[in-house]
């Protein structure tokens, strides 16, 4: 009996029709559907217990106390902290995604040591550290060949490098430009000793001058928190804002008013309303209100009006507002958070001094230098920037062997970068302390990666813009950092102690709980996302009219327009480019693809020959960059608006190469009177291409 | 040498050149092809479409193939239901134009969708009160309605209807074919009018949505008015390119002025109640949620010229040149209206497609631009290859026209 | 149409004088929402942003010009337009609570939902999730990761709903009454000038529950009869003229006249 | 042609044809009329209910031989480590620091518990414990509003098992075979009246 044809077949049929009977096709199809629904290749959710971490977020330059929550251990977001009475349960656009910043692909992974242009190999930390102090062994005693320069203006990190530098016989510690640098040196100027602070909270009209006080400048969450304190959402408002400066900015934009002033014009603004003022009567106790009365009666509303290109009706209702407000506070500040002079914030702060606001709650206020955790740490009132130091070293004035860079970019973030990272090239032995791979790593001759802020102990020491002495500390939230890192103060220490020089600390940890317990704080309630607060002084502050007598105006080439640079908190920090979370944030008026936008009004493009959507070319004494012309009636007459912190040669595929670096065209010139180097006054001239 | 295979008593080209011919048109199917791999493998991100566009040129080609289409159920209608003999001379070009339509269709919306392996769902997790939804259904029934309507024709071929079984299962087919035109004739009606009404829903989209019937807002029965508007003649234009083409007479005038007749009617019909109905929208509804008229435009790509192109010179002109005997009967401007015709209801079909999603609603948004990339036209180009394909082999080797041994002796 | 009703009616009230636009809760609801970074942000037009921030100006000159910002979460449409239109049931408002929900793998892609919103509220995944190595370990547990080719849309961080739900009934509360900011979106919990305001709006308890009655308060494109769940609030009558179409009446608030 | 044909004719013509069919079948001994197809069936039917599940599942062991008739005859129950967190989420399997309040060091004699000390709570490495009811991530459970229903009515009634069952994984979709299908909670919650709302399970 043998299977024929016909036979096969109805077995066949049989089988198929037996299939329908059981759940072979039935559950194959369900399973591929369940299949179809969950592709493998998309990523998993990570399981575990959720938690909050109290951490101190130094991505920004204020620092956010915030919690961190993590899931099984690893942390996925950051909120704010409800019990930091800083912050209030606030975060600001960097820290919140923090988290994701762990894994940014700029990550340093690992220590390396340049073998080549551009060329790098992981080396091992012991190697990396020993390489460090065979470096700096030879050039211990001599100063001013070791330099450092320190990105962080708060870190109690700038005691240990200044210290360390100290012993070993230099005195070359540099800190990046910042508000609190130029700041400190205008309070000087004005007769007084300190951080300047600005009660922002107490106050009930904020005159902001530049100050970008609710995005970019200052500690920008507790002022923002300040602002919306006195903004219930449907009530009255209980404190008037306004800003002056050349962009309708974040802060602008809520503000009950916008005072468009071209970025060359701060300090006659805020002269000129200082003359109308005393006009309206306005007198003050000031040993130099004589002189200053009679240098403001320059500054006359028709010298205002051509200066901004304003009506003087502006200064008259300012005028108004300032005198029927009981606690009204200018806050002084560069619009884009440096390069202005010591001179613009003389201008504007000394409008505290003559409403007689200084020391007043809501008024300015004076923060004296706080106790150090090292004795022979550095006085921050007496940093020296950056900037004037990379300029001597490409005239060949200042020969330092090897260069110490803690958290800082100068080789892109400072004026005339390109200068800068060019000056760096002088110098024989680079060491940057970077968490990513930044322009100024890229340059580096070792790169020893940092942690980031949830894998390290920091602290923040009165992060500019506070009213009252402030301390915030902060320990890791994670048990093992990401990449083969190690703290930089903890392999400074280590690397003192092998040149034969003790600063009484093994870690930074150590520095940071000994630096609590100078202020009298306690480092695990600092950690547990605390704040520490000292009592605010006032102090006799002048008018600062010696020091104004110096300025001289400046002279505008009739071709040219001022540049206004633009930051945003949202789009990266002078250290950090814009984070891969933050990168959706931005608008298609501000970067397509790899162009970068120049803003300006109407009448400008008008007057350039330009329209929406041309290239041009923005050049200055220093440089030239290119951009697309985007027309905004949100800046201010005669000037143009460009982002600052695109333009990036290092970092990521989510940054590298867009845009261009506006640091590039910014002018460095001397302010008289005073010998600082200021940029913020910078102008260009508009081509189309 | 394929002579054998010919419809009895009819001439055909060479083999050679029916072969360039067809590798010609080959060429353009593996180019849209090789897009199609590409879109299947990687995604609808190589299209042109975005965030404003989620529907764009796809949707537009399916909407404009699926009316245009319609020459097979309408025709069917009045030739199986209505019983209008003559028709029978046009019939099967237009059953074959339809099912090469519908099934284009069916495959550029697997494309057209970001998941084709779910595409199942539509049956599946059925939402009723999806247009689309009605759409899924009576377009993949009504697809098999054709196929259900080509198969005797394919089974008619000389050689396959050697074979009795075939020969009988063809001629059992075509005995109930008025029961298949009824059943097309019903699922057409409702998708044709379920497209119009998946525009006429959106609320959020003030150039497309319009108040209704019951269920059904009123660009439901004018997307099927326009659909019958159109499709006829659609087939005459078809069968007369077909004719220049092979230098072969294969239906007569008479048949295609008679199509021209049931489009121009239909089409008047359609254009009095949108040109009623566009009146309505621009003055009642527009202004009830605050809009204009002109806000509806911008600049040339979506100018106003579009929607006056749409109604007056494709629509009005056309519908009063096809219902006029005397221009009706000059072939030339018979032709002549039914591209209009067609254009015009393509056009109809682009603007509720594009132009409706285009239209910035939130005041302070703004206009964008949509333009379909290589990906997208390829594709569609592949589809129109199919259907030339298709219908070539349909003319070289099926009895497609019953009058053409008749008319070309 | 007429609204869908619930008992509770999740809804957000936005106050737009106080909105810096400093991008803090976009990026807060990138992280809460596992939205995987795109190397090219700058193309609009194909990045997901749930909650996006548009730029509103009065459209006079500098110095007069004024500028507000307008986040821009999913409206939670008591009407939604979107529901009604998708073909399988992969998105429906049918919670207590009125949230609009979006299933991801039952959506097939057609985005057809996309056509429906006028406020560009949903977005449609063009790649496949890529996050740069490593990151996939930063994953918020709250929300499943999308494959491409799926809709996806803001759905106020429900899972955040059901968490404070489940905290509820662990502390014997009630589940059904949570109380005001027991459950916060991503966006609102983040926002520094406390923009957002977050509660249900039926709740005399919660505090959008009268604010979203002010007399500033308005919603976006009222006359459509949407009925979105998301108020907006400002003193400044351009900002909320912006907010609809007024070309009938001139006047903002106006009543709408289309059901 | 075919004008003339009818389906009377059409009929006798199959019938014709269904003769000849027949006469094959008359020849053809050894097919056994209906015989082979019922073989089919029943092989298939055996094939498809026996073999299938073998070939669609792989089998898997738990890593450790974990006892929990041994934890419960301690006295202990299940909620004594499948615990609720004080936020309402439930932290599902013990992780090594609940299981080190024990067994940080061995205790008992079983080899499975020196394994497990030796492997994991000496090492530091969380057990990669399978989970038999593993939902995709796009699935929001929470055991919370569940509470109040006894853990065997939807997990493996384990309690008494000295060796954990089998598990068995799904070789197409990945998942477990006693992953909850969406159909058996709709099912479930339908008939409690509770909402079967899109997003009161999906995330």
């Amino acid at each position: 009996m043998g299977l024929d044809r016909r036979g096969f077949v109805k077995i066949v049929m049989g089988g198929v029709a037996g299939t329908l009977f059981t759940p072979v096709i039935w559950q194959s199809l369900d399973d591929v559907s369940i299949w179809s629904q969950n592709w493998g290749w998309i990523p998993r959710l990570n399981k575990g217990e959720v938690k909050a971490k109290s951490a101190l977020s130094k991505l920004c330059p204020a620092g956010c106390a915030v919690k961190v929550k993590t899931v099984g251990g690893l942390p996925f977001a950051a909120i704010g902290n409800t019990a930091n009475p800083m912050s209030k349960g606030g975060v600001c656009p960097i820290c919140t995604g923090g988290a994701q910043l762990m894994y940014s692909p700029a990550r340093v992974k690992s220590p390396m040591k340049k073998v080549g242009e551009g060329k790098y190999e992981a080396i091992k930390w012991e190697e990396a550290e020993a390489m460090l102090v065979e470096k700096l062994t030879p050039l211990k005693g001599q100063d001013g060949k070791i330099a450092a320069i320190s990105g962080d203006e708060t870190g109690t990190a700038n005691e240990v490098l200044s210290a360390m530098l100290a012993g070993l016989g230099s005195t070359g510690f540099y800190v990046m430009p910042g508000e609190m640098f130029t700041a400190t040196k205008g309070v000087k100027l004005m007769g007084g000793n300190g951080q300047p602070g600005f009660d922002i909270e107490g106050s009930d009209l904020v005159l902001m001058i530049g100050a970008d006080a609710l995005d970019s400048w200052g500690t920008t969450v507790a002022n923002q928190k300040a602002f919306a304190a006195t903004r219930p959402t449907g009530g009255a408002a209980t404190a008037q804002y306004i800003y002056a400066g050349p962009v309708l900015n974040n802060t602008a934009s809520v503000c009950d008013k916008w005072v468009a002033v071209p970025p060359t014009a701060m300090a006659t603004f805020a002269l000129a309303l200082a003359n109308q003022l005393i006009a309206a009567g306005a007198v003050s106790s000031a040993a130099d209100f004589g002189d200053y009365k009679a240098l403001v009666a320059k500054y006359t509303p028709e010298a205002f009006e051509a200066a901004t290109g304003l009506k003087a009706d502006v200064l008259k209702d300012l005028v108004a507002k300032i005198k029927a407000a009981k606690a009204p506070l200018i806050v002084a500040g560069a619009s884009f958070g440096q390069g202005a002079g010591a001179l613009d914030f003389v201008a504007a702060a000394s409008l505290n001094v003559l409403l007689g606001r200084v020391g007043q709650k809501g008024g300015m206020t004076l923060l004296g230098a706080a106790p150090k955790a090292i004795a022979s740490a550095a006085d921050r009132e007496n940093a020296k920037d950056a900037g004037s130091f990379l300029a001597s070293v490409a005239t060949g004035k200042a020969t330092p062997g090897a260069l110490l860079i803690y958290e800082a970019n100068p080789a892109f973030a400072l004026p005339q970068a390109a200068e800068m990272a060019k000056a760096m090239g002088n110098i024989g032995f680079k060491v940057s302390f970077s968490t990513y791979m930044d322009e100024t790593a890229a340059l580096a001759d070792l790169i020893l990666p940092a942690p980031h802020p949830y894998e390290r102990f920091d602290d923040a020491m009165n992060p500019y813009g506070v009213s009252k002495p402030t301390y915030l500390a902060g320990k890791p939230v994670v048990s093992k950092p990401v990449a083969d890192c190690k703290d930089p103060v903890d392999v400074l220490l280590a690397a003192a102690a092998k040149l034969g020089l003790s600063l009484g600390f093994d870690t930074y940890a150590d520095v940071i709980k000994a630096k609590a317990t100078a202020l009298g704080g306690d480092f695990d309630a600092l950690a547990a996302g605390g704040i520490w607060n000292g009592e605010a002084k006032g102090g006799a502050l002048t008018l600062g009219a010696g020091a104004l007598a110096k300025a001289v105006p400046v002279k505008t080439d009739e071709k040219a327009v001022a540049l206004a640079p633009v930051t945003r908190l949202a789009y990266g920090t002078a250290s950090l480019a814009t984070p891969p979370a933050n990168l959706v944030t931005l608008r298609d008026t501000e970067l397509v693809g790899k162009d970068l936008f120049v803003q300006m009004n109407g009448a400008t493009a008008k007057k350039l020959g330009v329209a929406k959507g041309n290239k041009v070319k923005l050049t200055s004494g220093s440089g030239e960059i290119k951009a697309r012309v985007h027309v905004s009636e949100g800046v201010a007459a005669n000037t143009v608006a460009v982002l600052l912190g695109f333009g990036r040669s290092a970092w990521d595929e989510f940054t590298k190469g867009k845009g261009e670096n506006v640091y590039k065209i910014l002018t460095v010139s001397d302010e008289a009177g005073t010998g600082l180097k200021v940029w913020a006054g910078s102008t260009v001239t508009v081509a189309k291409v | 040498m394929d002579r054998a295979l010919f419809p009895d008593g009819v001439e055909r080209c060479s083999f050679g050149k029916f072969a360039l011919w067809m590798g010609f048109v080959t060429a353009f199917f593996l180019f849209g092809l090789y897009a199609m791999i590409l879109i299947f493998a990687k995604g609808i991100v190589v299209t042109g479409l975005d965030n404003y566009f989620g529907f764009g040129l796809w949707i537009t080609f399916d909407l404009a193939v699926i009316a245009l289409g319609a020459g097979a159920f309408f025709t069917g209608f009045l030739k199986y239901i209505l019983k209008i003999d003559q028709l029978k001379n046009i019939i099967n070009l237009t059953v074959i134009i339809g099912f090469i339509c519908y099934s284009g269709a069916m495959l550029v919306l697997t494309m057209d969708i970001g998941q084709p392996i779910r595409a199942w769902f539509g049956y599946w997790h059925p939402n009723v009160h999806s247009m689309l939804t009605e759409v899924i259904f009576c377009i993949t029934c009504y697809c098999l309605v054709l196929i259900i309507e080509y198969v005797p024709l394919i089974l008619e071929q000389k050689q396959l209807n050697k074979i009795p079984f075939l020969h009988h299962l063809a001629h059992n087919m075509h005995v109930n074919m008025a029961l298949f035109a009824g059943i097309g004739a019903f699922l057409s009606t409702f998708h044709q009018g379920s497209l119009g009404g998946m525009y006429g829903v959106l609320m959020g989209r003030p150039y497309a949505f319009r108040e209704g019937f019951f269920i059904w807002p009123w660009t439901f029965f004018l997307f099927v008015l326009s659909a019958v508007g159109s499709g006829p003649i659609f087939t005459v234009l078809c069968c007369t390119l077909m004719e220049k083409m092979t230098g072969r007479k294969l239906v007569d005038f008479k048949t295609k002025a008679l199509m021209g007749k049931i489009a121009g009617t239909m089409l008047t019909v359609y254009i009095f109640f949108k040109i009623l109905d566009t009146w309505a929208w621009a003055n009642n509804f527009l202004p009830s949620v605050g809009m204009t008229f002109d806000q509806m435009f911008y600049g040339i790509i979506y100018g106003k010229w579009l929607m006056f192109t749409e109604i007056i010179l494709c629509g009005l002109v056309p519908a009063i040149m096809l219902i006029t005997p005397s221009i009706r009967n000059n072939p030339t401007l018979l032709y002549t209206a039914g591209i209009l015709d067609c254009i015009g209801v393509t056009l109809n079909r682009y603007l509720f497609t594009v132009q409706a999603i285009a239209i910035p609603v939130m005041p302070f948004d703004s206009w964008q631009f949509y333009y379909p990339n290589w990906t997208e036209w390829s594709t569609c180009g592949m589809i129109v290859a199919y259907g030339v394909i298709v219908m070539s082999l349909s003319y070289r080797y099926l009895p497609v026209f019953p009058q053409e041994r008749a008319l070309n002796k | 149409m007429k609204a869908k009703e619930f008992n509770i009616k999740w809804g957000m009230v936005i106050d737009l004088d106080k909105c810096t636009g400093c991008g803090a809760c976009m990026t807060a609801c990138q992280v809460e929402n596992n939205i995987a970074p795109m190397v090219d942000a700058s193309n609009k037009l194909r990045t997901l942003s749930w909650m996006l921030v548009y730029e509103l100006s009065n459209k006079k000159a500098a110095p007069d010009a004024e500028i507000a910002y307008l986040p821009r979460p999913c409206m939670q449409c008591g009407n939604p337009t979107c529901v009604p239109v998708c073909p399988v049931i992969a998105t429906d408002k049918n919670e207590e609570g009125g949230i609009v929900s979006q299933i991801y793998p039952r959506c097939i892609g057609c985005r057809y939902c996309m056509a429906a919103c006028p406020y560009h509220a949903r977005y449609f995944n063009w790649e496949d999730p890529i996050f740069p190595k490593g990151m996939e370990k930063t994953l918020s547990p709250n929300t499943s990761v999308r494959p491409r080719g799926v809709v996806e849309k803001c759905n106020f961080c429900h899972t955040r709903l059901m968490k404070a739900k489940d905290k509820a009934r662990q502390e014997g509360g009630n589940p059904e009454a949570l109380a005001d900011g027991a459950y916060m979106p991503a966006c609102a919990e983040v926002c520094p000038t406390g923009a957002i305001s977050f509660g249900d709006i039926k709740n005399p308890e919660h505090k959008v529950h009268e604010l979203a009655k002010g007399e500033n308060a308005y919603r976006l494109l009222e006359k459509l009869g949407l009925a979105p769940q998301v108020y907006y609030v400002s003193k400044r009558e351009w900002v909320r003229k912006l907010g609809d179409n007024y070309a009938a009446t001139g006047k903002a608030g106006a009543e709408k006249k289309h059901s | 042609m075919k004008t003339q044909f009818s389906v009377a004719k059409f009929d006798q013509k199959l019938q014709e044809r269904w003769g000849e069919v027949m006469e094959e079948k008359k020849q053809c001994k050894g097919c056994g009329g209906a015989l082979p197809f019922v073989i089919g069936f029943v092989a298939a039917v055996i094939a498809g209910w026996v073999l299938f599940p073998d070939l669609i599942y792989s089998k898997k062991t738990q890593p450790i031989r974990f006892s929990h008739k041994v934890h419960q005859e301690q006295g202990m129950e299940c909620s004594s480590c499948h615990t609720f967190r004080d936020d309402g989420s439930f932290a599902g399997l013990p992780n090594n620091e609940s299981c080190m309040q024990c067994h940080a060091d061995v205790i008992g004699t079983d080899p499975a518990e020196v394994a497990y000390v030796e492997k994991y709570a000496k090492t530091g490495k969380e057990v990669p414990w399978l989970i038999y009811q593993y939902q995709p991530d796009n699935v929001y459970f929470s055991h919370k509003a569940h509470e109040s229903f006894e853990c065997k009515s939807c997990h493996p009634d384990v309690g008494k098992t000295d060796t954990p069952p089998v598990y068995y994984e799904n070789r197409l979709s990945g998942y477990s075979k006693q992953t909850m299908k969406m159909w058996q909670c709709e099912r479930c919650h339908a008939e409690n009246g509770v909402s079967n709302a899109c997003h009161v399970c999906h995330k």
